[in-house]
């Protein structure tokens, strides 16, 4: 088979809650070209989507805004990194735990950044009140790596 | 691709029936369509059909627990069916196998429930 | 049925070939929400995917470089623009003219900008020598408007 | 969605049958494939099924344009079969229906040829 091309996209887009899928639909577009299996695309949406999700509600409590999502392919590796430009996290520790959750009252599940987590390969957030929160994680895409049964 | 919910009620249940895509934007839908009928019928236990999901997310989680509690309040039951390989991930993560009835369809949903 | 809210996004992405086939499902992620009939879809799809190619063969001779992506949806309208750094267009009529290309030794038909002409409602070019070119399209995407047979 | 082709031949006609999207990147890989047989086999006449294409654009009309000129030169002739309505309208504008035949399927090229 051919080498594969290593490749670069990065979109901003707006905070609505119709991008979602839209992100979704972006990141499997992008990573179609390495000849992932089913299960690191349907991971890699499941990540993003919840990325996403994130900044709309969180970040930007729904009052808009705008999100950029970076997507890198170097090998069989693909690097995607999820930015708003919204309210931040306070406790970081506390955000990352299972079913924590701010909004409770939005039937919201507290599971987000952990799905993000056990999906990728590495995960790392960075949040700075009043300016935002990053979200990079990576992800080999041989066949031979899972992570989980 | 959106979210596309067949509704439909036998005895006392209600069923689900999901095909397209469940996340933060299109669990509204559901929510707003489920909470109406709960509004106007008497309903206990609910069945969820993902035969046809092609994606959920953790908002799809918050959804269907939200459900399971309108659900137990009223002594009823919710079951859910019909995971593929990716949803059942899911559902592993949040712990949600712990709480609800798992079935292979709604035939043995049904049976379960006895509204065969 | 429910208002359709605009939308923006925009895209920057390697100039490599692989990406034509990811700016086509990037547009068809984005006017799906809009309720596209498929020749619309079809249409958008061909003429980005046109514009995108010029980028990559014309605009970079195939050397790579960046192309920026633009969508935007207001109402039902919706607006695409396709920008490269590359070298330009010399001469804009004979560029516009069908089945004129710079590079018939590697099978060009010259019909790409004719296509996007074709396909869109309104449809802009603009290019400097050794700056780069924006090819500008509208589409409009109510079902009663119909421009061709 | 990649490109895939699949080719044979029957008496000295090349049949490609065309699944997916045929663009500039894609493209190459049916130039070459089809070259490396002409290299190989006598080929006078060629038979293009779009029937599973997906997209094409003029990128695609470049190619066929292409393989007509070779074709032509050993005063062969160039068919091209189900297109649907994109795909008709992509060949309208490049007026390649005036140099081309077009057939409905696959056998109604072949009886014109005469290699049914
Ligand atoms: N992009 C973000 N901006 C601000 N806060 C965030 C962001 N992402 C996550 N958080 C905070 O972290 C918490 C946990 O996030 P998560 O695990 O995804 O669960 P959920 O989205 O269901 O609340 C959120 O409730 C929110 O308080
Ligand atoms: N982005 C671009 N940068 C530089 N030159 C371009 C660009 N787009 C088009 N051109 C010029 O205009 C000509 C006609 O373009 P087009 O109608 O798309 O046909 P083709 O791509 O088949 O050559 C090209 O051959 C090229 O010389």
């Amino acid at each position: 088979m051919k080498q594969k091309r290593d490749n670069y996209a990065e979109i901003i887009f707006d905070a609505i809650s119709e991008n979602e899928a839209f992100a979704r639909i972006i990141v499997a577009g992008f990573i179609m070209p390495l000849d992932p299996t089913i299960d690191q695309l349907n991971e890699l949406k499941t990540i993003v989507s919840e990325a996403v999700t994130n900044c709309i509600i969180h970040g930007y409590e729904n009052r808009g805004g705008k999100i950029k999502l970076t997507l890198e392919s170097y090998h069989n590796e693909v690097t995607i990194t999820v930015v708003d430009y919204g309210k931040g996290i306070e406790d970081l520790n506390r955000a990352k735990e299972l079913f924590y959750t701010s909004k409770p009252e939005e039937e919201r599940s507290g599971m987000g950044l952990t799905i993000m987590e056990i999906f990728s390969d590495e995960f790392h957030i960075h949040s700075k009140m009043g300016e935002g929160t990053i979200i990079k994680i990576k992800k080999n895409l041989d066949y031979t790596k899972e992570k989980y049964a | 691709m959106p979210l596309s919910v067949h509704l439909f009620i036998k005895a006392d249940t209600l069923f689900v029936r999901l095909s397209g895509e469940l996340d933060h934007h299109t669990s509204f839908q559901l929510r707003e369509r489920i909470n109406s009928l709960m509004d106007k019928y008497e309903i206990r236990n609910m069945i969820f059909n993902f035969k046809n999901l092609s994606f959920m997310d953790s908002s799809g989680i918050g959804v269907i627990l939200g459900r399971y509690n309108q659900v137990k309040r009223n002594k009823g039951i919710l079951i859910v069916c019909e995971l593929n390989s990716m949803i059942e991930k899911i559902i592993k993560v949040s712990g949600l196998y712990k709480i609800l009835v798992i079935t292979k369809d709604e035939e043995q949903a049904s049976n379960y429930l006895g509204v065969a």
